[in-house]
């Protein structure tokens, strides 16, 4: 059914639909609203779930942990620095082969502290052996948590979806809303590859040295492989029962004939589709590749969809000391030298605009752009600071300084 | 695609404004997208909500900066030179406010646009009057669909309706209702105005 | 099981078994049948306290729950040498994740009971002292105040045995380890630190708080019993000593443990809902030294010369102990009679 | 779920960790030991007191197999439970936890019970057609006949008495002893098949006795020749010390007056009785004196309490009952009426010495309780049989310089107790036994004694000895009901239970619960054993026995 509907809300309608058995919650901005709802639709009865108010993020992965070696289906939802607050159960979630799914509401770790988006906290889990799919759209968000239970259960690996803090979370926006058997004829009853059952007991979570550590992680290794496989079947069943195209490993847009195609994730993409529909107006032969599954990682689908061509890598996250973090993995993926640009954007919220999207593209086509370029970076204002930490040892904190530059208060802040 | 921006201060229902708005036009079966300019929920801080409508699919999620239309909800608000950016010369403009732009001190400001395209709404008096709360959410929309016809008074009120219940829903109704005549009247007021200038 | 404590007397009435007694009232350790949760073949050190604690406990809520229980453990010597690829010593369910998070997988594994209609099976979280008290505590205090249908056992050895005896908040004052050593002006663990984790349980209010030994077998196992008869979150905290860290023989254990119970230094008692209930009374009450001077972690106590004023302060630790929890008199013994005199009660009910 | 598709090295399959055998790690390995019970190593009659008492703690079902075991070395339970001077408390280690274990009042429970059930022993074994004669129907000679009898042998006892017992009737007052007691235990012995002669002296012992081994001539005409023979006549002979006194004194031994009071006339004594000597003969006599009539019964003394040989338990009795005791004195003189005493003082060496003072003491009756002899005759031309200090003089098997004639009980050099002469009469039947088999009898080596150290005792919950009731003292004057009553069953019981088994499993589990390893196996039939193969050696087991039977031994690497 199509509703106009705010993306937490829509998620957590889709998650309400997967029937999950235990819920468990620690408030962050900006995942708030997806777990409020669940939990108000727990007290009115109309999700059969225990819906568990922990203590901390750590307990909240640690309660899903034990529900789901125990048999039931799990979910919750976090960002920021309680993704990283939880991220040795996240870590342990995975080796022990878990199928829990995990909202991930994208938002930017601190300091300084920010509670807008980037991806910078679920690029941090980027080799804690989850699968991270990145949501473009509401829609998307809605669909691929549907998608996310049936391809963890199947592998019995736990799968993290991503979705922009705020910008999808809070965001208004048509979706369309599937019926309950829709869902239920899509997604099998969960059954378990390892359960704590006193009839028939085993110990899960032994200690394993040298001798076998490599085969562990190995096998890590090859259920990721056989997740690729998974992830597009699984997308395929779902348009076949939903009608619609979600998920899937990498989203290609114009890319065929393009010169230059620009890889990104999240919701950037529908911006970035924006713009280069005008700069194809204006001649420029620019094309998209959306990447839906950052892990695993489709080496080949990106090698496909990239024939020779010139790359633009736009990230929400950045290594510092190294640059583009999802940049490395298509460098890896492309098996011959291929001219490949990074572009920062929207870190800490800031917003990611077309105007900014078309001068970046353009001159990028003129081959002006250089291989890290920060989008809309006030170079003056770093400028000013730089000058200032060579000065004096005790130039106060950046953050700070920035905004008084700025002319910026804080009670102008949010 | 049309765009609005709705300028108040926490608490007031800015973001439930801006979603009411997309909601309205959901009904009309056209493509919307609402949201906040997001931020710490705190009472009182100056906030922003942005509206998009659209007849086709709306991919961009990026901040509305060149609107068609403002919403202020707070005419305190309205020193900010800020507010008024991207703003084009065809642009709508609706002020929370039962005194008009010379009383404001932006009788100049409002020269450079159409004068029936700039109006002010008493929202908060008729929203006590009707809700007996000093929000002006709904009013404003029912204000801004006589402004710009971009949705339907039905429609704001079909949205109001499905947003709210029982004695809300109607108090707000009432206060959009009210908003739409009055704004409609004023726009008619104007229009015979401007045709006694040109003649 | 019943608990009974032998009115009328019988030859070795508190040890294990007791061929005079009704097999429905002998101890679970006694049976043939038992379930030996944890079974031959672990690598836990010789006379380990732990090993022979996790047994007792398990067995007993084994036959509480007629063998429905899953327990989860955290990350310590119990779950090292219990299950060292690719063998494991358990024979329950069990489950490991990490080191702090075992209540908050417990709550998990209850919830996921609770949500499947099966909470005829039991949940039972454990783990060492440094798991419980320290790293793992804000989850043990998270599992409190839900009040999840858990059952938390605590094996106190009272310090961080796994990685080489460093010091815990369950370290108790004086105590030698390998991050409080027994130099400088206040050799060992300073006092005034620490805390008291059952009585922070009782805080919570929980249905059920007790302490316990491994020397007194039918009191352990009555109280892991009698924990299941309750719903909700309870907890139990045994002293089990560590011949590694402690510096005992490994013959002593029990008796190390006795010893500890005996001289008061290790209250035994239980509490419901905040207040306690019963407390075990000393039956031949000894001065601390004589448990002191088993342990090489107290050895700086009595080389060169006896330290007499530290060993004071530690005796009249254990006299608070019996003043506060009524140890000397049987009156706070189970089936005792009326109401404990003791005042310990964080309940509402505490002025 | 299979095991295949379990997630790999993560998740593993219960129990696995049996494969580990830890008891490679061990240096030391506990054993199970049994240990001699301080009780049993006590017993002048050897029982196994640690064993029946274990039986007799299951109550009523086991209380027969409680008494069979003692049967196995001690016919006499319900005499033992009166008149036994109780080596075995003395050496109860449970003394030094709270008070010894009350054994011989549940040995007097179980004879009793015995008696009420009437419970009788079997002869198990086929007639051997050996024929032994048994001289003297006292306990030693009864015990060697039960024992002989049981192992097959035809036995006779020839009695110079008219009643059976010996001393254990003429020697020891109904007050402490009923008769009918006494008379159902020799009852049961005499009814196994043994011939009781009595008012049957013996001449010709050798007479009696086919010839030791060599060429046997054939048996002359007449009742049959024995094979062997055991000689047990006691010590009747009242010891007569010289006592200057007047024609008209009255002086009598004590060992006639006890022996009289088995005659239909009790002997007459007067008012005023005084018992010369410090032994329980003594108190035996002033206690019968005071039941007689006597207002007064004074014990004179020569030294002082402290080394009276009497049994504290009879002193005290005696001066309950209002015998008094004139220490530090001696007999000077004796005359109608009245006696003269001599005040002694001890010397450094605790030897008493005349002190020249005098006092008078007025008395009716003097008895004197020196001490007894025994009566030789029997084995006096006897060649190859010696004597020494008026005993006569046995092997380590009890055999007299004769072959074939054996010598037990008061006649032969040793404590003169029933218990000891029961224990003679086991003795020597059993190397009679082996005599006859023309072997030779070795008894099983002792164990290593269970000391009070080797214990873990707080297992053992207190419980304070029971006090068997008393006859109060007023009326035990003028009567002669037992003084000491028995237990009830309830209190027998408890009694039994406070035994700590000393040095020997009772099965209490503890080495099965305490092993950190469960490396104690529990067999079906309630023993237990260990299984090297996971036994790491911690010595939990042996430090938490209660009793002491676990003991760790080096490893042999």
């Amino acid at each position: 059914m199509l509703k106009q509907i705010e993306g937490s809300r829509a998620v957590a309608e889709a998650v309400a639909m997967c029937r999950p058995q235990v819920i468990c919650a620690y408030p962050i901005t900006p995942q708030t609203h997806i777990v409020e709802a669940l939990s108000a639709m727990v007290k009115k009865d109309e999700l059969a779930a225990e819906f568990l108010n922990v203590e901390s993020e750590f307990a909240a992965m640690s309660v899903a942990i034990g529900a789901s070696a125990a048999g039931a289906r799990a979910y919750t939802a976090t960002a920021s620095q309680g993704l990283l607050y939880m991220s040795e159960a996240v870590w342990n979630a995975a080796g022990l082969g878990l199928p829990i799914v995990m909202t991930v509401a994208n938002r930017a770790i601190g300091a300084p502290i920010n509670i807008w988006n980037d991806h910078s906290d679920a690029m941090s889990q980027r080799d804690a052996g989850w699968l991270q799919l990145y949501a473009e759209t509401s829609q998307e968000a809605l669909d691929l948590h549907i998608q996310a239970f049936r391809i963890a259960e199947e592998l019995s690996v736990p799968v993290m979806v991503c979705m922009d803090g705020f910008l999808l979370t809070h965001a208004s926006e048509r979706a369309d809303v599937p019926e309950q058997a829709q869902v239920d004829a899509f997604l099998p009853r969960y059954e378990p590859r390892q359960v704590l059952d006193p009839a028939a007991p085993v110990s899960i979570g032994a200690m394993v040295g040298p001798e076998a550590f490599t085969e562990v992680r190995y096998l890590a290794y090859e259920r990721m492989r056989q997740a690729l496989g998974v992830i597009t079947e699984t997308a395929a069943d779902f348009r076949a029962q939903f009608g619609r195209d979600s998920g899937g490993l990498v989203r290609p847009y114009l890319a065929e004939d393009a010169d230059i195609v620009v890889v990104a994730l999240g919701s950037t993409l529908g911006t970035l589709k924006d713009a280069v529909d005008e700069l194809r107006g204006g001649g420029m032969k620019i094309g998209v590749l959306g990447i839906t599954s950052f892990r695993p990682f489709p080496a080949d689908a990106v090698r496909e969809a990239l024939p020779g061509r010139r790359v633009v890598v736009l990230e929400r996250a950045l290594a510092p000391g190294a640059g583009g973090i999802v940049t490395a993995d298509v460098r890896a993926a492309l098996n011959q030298p291929q001219d490949i640009a990074t572009v920062i954007a929207g870190l800490g919220g800031r917003a990611i605009t077309r105007k900014s999207l078309r001068a970046m593209l353009t001159a990028a086509a003129a081959g002006e752009l250089g291989p890290l370029t920060f989008l809309d970076l006030d170079t003056a204002l770093v400028d000013r600071e730089l000058v200032r930490m060579r000065a004096a040892r005790r130039s106060g904190p950046s953050a700070e300084n920035l905004l008084r530059d700025l002319g910026i208060t804080a009670s102008r802040i949010g | 695609m049309f765009q609005v921006r709705f300028h108040g201060r926490g608490g007031q229902g800015v973001v439930t404004a801006a979603e009411l708005l997309a909601s309205a036009a959901f009904r009309e079966d056209r493509h919307a997208q609402a949201f906040p300019s997001f931020g710490s929920e705190r009472m009182g801080a100056p906030v922003m909500s942005f509206c998009r409508i659209d007849d086709q699919p709306i991919r961009t999620h990026e901040p509305v900066t060149e609107p068609d239309a403002l919403i202020i909800q707070d005419p305190t608000l309205l020193h900010q030179a800020e507010l008024f950016q991207g703003l084009g010369r065809d642009g709508y403009m609706l002020v929370n406010s039962a005194r008009g732009f010379a009383e404001l001190g932006l009788g100049e400001f409002a020269d450079g646009f159409h004068r029936d395209r700039l109006l002010v709404v008493p929202a908060s008096s008729l929203a006590m009057t009707h809700l007996g709360r000093p929000l002006p959410g709904a009013a404003l929309l029912g204000g801004f669909a006589a402004l710009t016809w971009a949705v339907s008074l039905d429609s704001v009120l079909a949205a109001i309706n499905e947003r709210f219940t029982g004695p809300v829903a109607a108090g707000n109704a009432a206060a959009a209702r009210a908003a739409f005549d009055f704004v409609r009247d004023e726009r008619k007021a104007l229009t015979i105005e401007e045709a006694r200038a040109d003649a | 099981m019943p608990y009974q404590r032998i009115k009328f007397y019988q030859t070795g009435s508190f040890a294990v078994g007791n061929r005079l007694l009704a097999q429905d009232q002998r101890s679970e350790q006694a049976s043939p049948g038992r379930s030996n949760a944890l079974t031959c073949g672990h690598r836990a050190c010789q006379g380990c306290g732990e090993a022979l604690g996790a047994r007792y406990a398990l067995d007993a809520v084994h036959r509480a729950t007629g063998g429905k229980m899953i327990a989860v453990n955290a990350t310590g010597c119990l779950e090292v040498f219990s299950t060292p690829f690719p063998e494991t010593s358990w024979q329950v369910a069990w489950l490991h994740s990490l080191f702090g998070n075992a209540p908050a997988v417990a709550s998990g594994v209850a919830a996921a009971l609770k949500a499947m209609g099966r909470t005829d099976i039991r949940v039972v979280g454990q783990g060492g002292d440094g798991g419980t008290v320290d790293i793992g505590f804000a989850c043990l205090s998270g599992l409190f105040e839900r009040d999840d249908d858990v059952l938390y056992i605590c094996y106190d050895n009272q310090a961080y045995m796994n990685t080489g005896v460093q010091r815990s908040g369950a370290t108790p004052p004086a105590a030698r380890t390998a991050t409080t050593q027994a130099v400088g002006r206040e050799p060992g663990n300073r006092f005034g630190q620490g805390k008291n984790v059952p009585l922070i349980a009782m805080a919570h209010e929980i249905p059920y708080v007790a302490t316990a030994t491994v020397a007194d077998l039918r009191d352990l196992e009555y109280k892991a019993a009698r924990a299941m008869d309750f719903r909700g979150a309870r907890y139990l905290h045994i002293l089990v000593p560590c011949p590694l860290g402690w510096g005992s023989a490994p013959a002593d254990t029990v008796r190390v443990a006795r010893l500890a119970a005996e001289s008061g230094l290790f209250p035994v008692f239980e509490a419901e809902a905040g207040q306690v209930t019963s407390s075990t009374p000393i039956r031949r009450q000894v001065p601390v030294s004589d448990y002191l001077r088993l342990q090489a972690r107290y050895a700086h106590l009595f080389k060169p010369e006896e330290n007499t004023e530290v060993i004071g302060r530690i005796q009249a630790a254990a006299d608070r102990n019996i003043r506060r929890f009524g140890l000397m008199s049987p009156a706070n013994e189970r089936g005792g009679s009326p109401a404990p005199a003791t005042a310990i009660s964080l309940g509402r009910a505490a002025p | 779920m299979t095991a295949m598709r379990k997630p790999f090295a993560i998740t593993l399959d219960v129990g696995s960790s049996r494969a580990n055998h830890t008891g490679a790690w061990r240096t030391e390995r506990p054993v199970y030991v049994h240990n001699l019970p301080p009780c049993n190593n006590a017993c002048p009659a050897g029982e196994n007191i640690q064993q029946w008492l274990y039986d007799a703690e299951e109550g009523e079902p086991k209380y027969e197999a409680a008494w069979r075991q003692i049967m196995q070395d001690n016919p006499f339970p319900a005499v033992m439970g009166r008149v036994c001077y109780r080596p075995c408390e003395t050496a109860c280690n449970r003394a030094q936890l709270d008070s010894a274990v009350g054994i011989n009042s549940v040995e007097r429970f179980l004879g009793d019970e015995a008696l009420r059930q009437g419970w009788t022993i079997p002869v198990a074994a086929a007639p051997t057609g050996k024929r032994v004669l048994v001289v003297g129907a006292g306990p030693s000679g009864l015990s060697a006949a039960y024992h002989l009898t049981r192992l097959g042998h035809a036995v006779t006892i020839r009695d110079a008495g008219a009643a059976p017992g010996g001393m254990m009737r003429y020697g020891i007052p109904k007050y402490r002893l009923p008769r009918d007691i006494l008379d159902a235990e020799v009852a049961r012995i005499l009814d196994m098949g043994v011939t009781l002669e009595l008012n049957a002296t013996v001449t010709d012992i050798r007479g009696e006795l086919r010839h030791p081994g060599g060429t046997i001539p054939p048996d002359p005409p007449g009742p049959p020749l024995f094979d062997a023979a055991f000689v047990a006549v006691g010590a009747h002979v009242g010891r007569r010390a010289y006592i200057p006194a007047g024609d008209s004194a009255r002086i009598m031994d004590a060992v006639s007056l006890l022996h009289g009071m088995e005659d239909s006339e009790p002997p007459l004594l007067g008012r005023r009785v005084a018992v010369y000597g410090g032994g329980n003969t003594a108190m035996d006599a002033a206690r019968t004196a005071r039941r007689l009539g006597a207002s007064e019964a004074v014990v004179v003394y020569r030294r002082t309490r402290d080394r009276m040989p009497a049994h504290d338990i009879e002193v005290t009795e005696a001066l309950e009952e209002g015998v008094t005791v004139r220490w530090l004195s001696t007999v000077a003189h004796a005359d109608e009426g009245k006696l003269l005493i001599e005040k002694m003082k001890l010397d450094e060496t605790g030897f008493p010495q005349p002190t020249g003072e005098f006092e008078e003491l007025a008395a009716d009756c003097l008895v004197l309780a020196l001490g007894q002899n025994a009566d030789l005759s029997v084995l006096k031309d006897v060649p190859g049989v010696t004597f020494s200090d008026g005993v006569v003089e046995v092997g380590p098997d009890l055999m007299t310089g004769y072959p074939g004639i054996f010598a037990g009980g008061d006649m032969v050099p040793s404590e003169r107790t029933v218990t000891v002469a029961i224990g003679h009469g086991k003795k020597a039947a059993r190397h009679i036994d082996a005599w006859l088999r023309a072997g030779t009898y070795d008894a099983a080596p002792k164990h290593e004694l269970a000391s009070f150290g080797g214990l873990n005792t707080w297992y053992y919950s207190d419980a304070p000895h029971a006090v068997r009731p008393r006859l109060e003292a007023a009326r035990r004057i003028g009567t002669f009901d037992e003084v000491t009553g028995g237990l009830d069953a309830g209190t027998a019981l408890y009694e039994a239970r406070r035994c700590m088994s000393c040095g020997n499993c009772f099965g209490c589990d503890n080495c099965y619960g305490v092993c950190p390893d469960n490396a104690i196996v529990k067999l079906a039939d309630g023993q237990y054993e260990i299984d090297y193969d996971y036994c790491k050696g911690c010595g939990l087991c042996a430090a938490e026995c209660p009793c002491g039977s676990i003991e760790m031994e080096p490893e042999e690497s």
